[in-house]
């Protein structure tokens, strides 16, 4: 049986109910989604404004590493059966889904949440985009810290 | 000779100031070798940079020792920061 | 400061998209979001097949009790912001999103997950909502297991 | 004497018969009281059915010894099975 998968790299909004519905099977009874926003107003650590993200992405890499969760989330919870991964780019501004990971399941207590969670977890880690933090007094690179290992 | 493109992202990209180039390599070079070629093109670009970059051939993560194949596609870019 | 709440029993479609948005604050960086939906085919326990499921709720105390679950969430982790239940009732076809439990925050790594994944387990425990199951050969009413105790 | 609104949900409404009914009953009966005078009222209600059933009183969990307050809304239910 093929389950489905949703992998994108996109410039449109992410349409939370058509995702859902994309990766809901007849034996589905449960599904554990993450969105990410823009977060227009930060307080911990270094405590700033953003007036917005403007996001960039290796386009193919990064939507063959979605892939690549979405198999080692597979691999870790077998009983998930759709797997959704957007990623939105371009200039977004605060309060504005940037990022999703959805999972499906016949059940809530098979892992899904689990699932969901490894899957932003990796994406920040592996699928190549940046972004790049417009602020009132000037911008600068976000820069990650993860730095992938031969196999990965 | 081996003909490959690189591409560059993010820091990357403002430091070497273009998004893309193509160019010839002996044949056997490194991504270690590549990095030391870009250095000496890009007035931007110091080993420091190139050491603390990632790098994609063939959009698979690679590592210095890694050769590179005839006519890929490399990428340097910092670690990534989506979400 | 008020944080928003949503709490509804509805005959409506659920809007992920809108629900989404009116629990997201400029601080909002994270969002977990539960929903379940009808199975047309079950496999574990005891494998049967499903037509639809007719949902009925005492509405007033099903959405006082949602209210609780609320309240229950922000004492477990003050850290969240925005909260929406909805119960979705009525008669429901396979495939069909029935509940949601959405919980924000700024971010991820603050117990977003597990907020949502307590209000989940909570509306199943006290909420006042029924189903009556319909199959290929009868229909039965599905009845829960939990005894709320004094206080609950 | 005390008017109050009795409400029976899923099971217990197929049970009763009816949705909702209003009965006048003595001041000071608790919700074990109440079970008594129901499974008088309603053939098909029996003890072992009103033991196992979940009641409120205006919309609160209440249990045996719970007293009834005037004009109180009383429902009987089965553990709930919503989600």
């Amino acid at each position: 049986m093929t389950f489905p998968l949703i992998t994108s790299i996109t410039e449109d909004e992410i349409d939370l109910n058509t995702l859902l519905d994309a990766i809901t099977l007849t034996s589905t009874g449960a599904a554990a989604i993450f969105t990410g926003m823009v977060r227009g107003v930060t307080t911990r650590d270094d405590p700033h404004e953003t007036t917005y993200l403007e996001y960039e992405a290796y386009k193919p890499m990064a939507e063959a590493k979605m892939k690549q969760v979405a198999e080692e989330i597979r691999a870790r919870w077998p009983v998930v059966e759709g797997i959704a991964i957007v990623q939105r780019i371009g200039r977004l501004y605060p309060r504005t889904p940037t990022v999703l990971i959805a999972c499906t399941a016949a059940h809530r207590d098979t892992g899904v949440f689990d699932a969901a969670r490894y899957g932003i977890d990796r994406l920040k880690e592996i699928v190549p985009v940046w972004k790049k933090e417009i602020k009132p007094d000037g911008e600068e690179w976000v820069e990650g810290e993860y730095h992938p290992r031969p196999g990965e | 000779m081996n003909k490959i493109k690189i591409l560059f992202f993010a820091t990357l990209r403002d430091k070497a100031g273009v998004r893309s180039t193509e160019m010839e390599i002996p044949a056997g070079v490194a991504v270690q070798g590549l990095k030391g070629i870009l250095i000496e093109q890009f007035p931007n670009l110091n080993s420091q940079i190139m050491d603390h970059c990632l790098a994609s051939v063939n959009q698979e993560y690679r590592f210095d020792e890694d050769k590179i194949p005839t006519g890929a596609e490399i990428a340097f870019f910092p670690p990534v920061s989506g979400g």
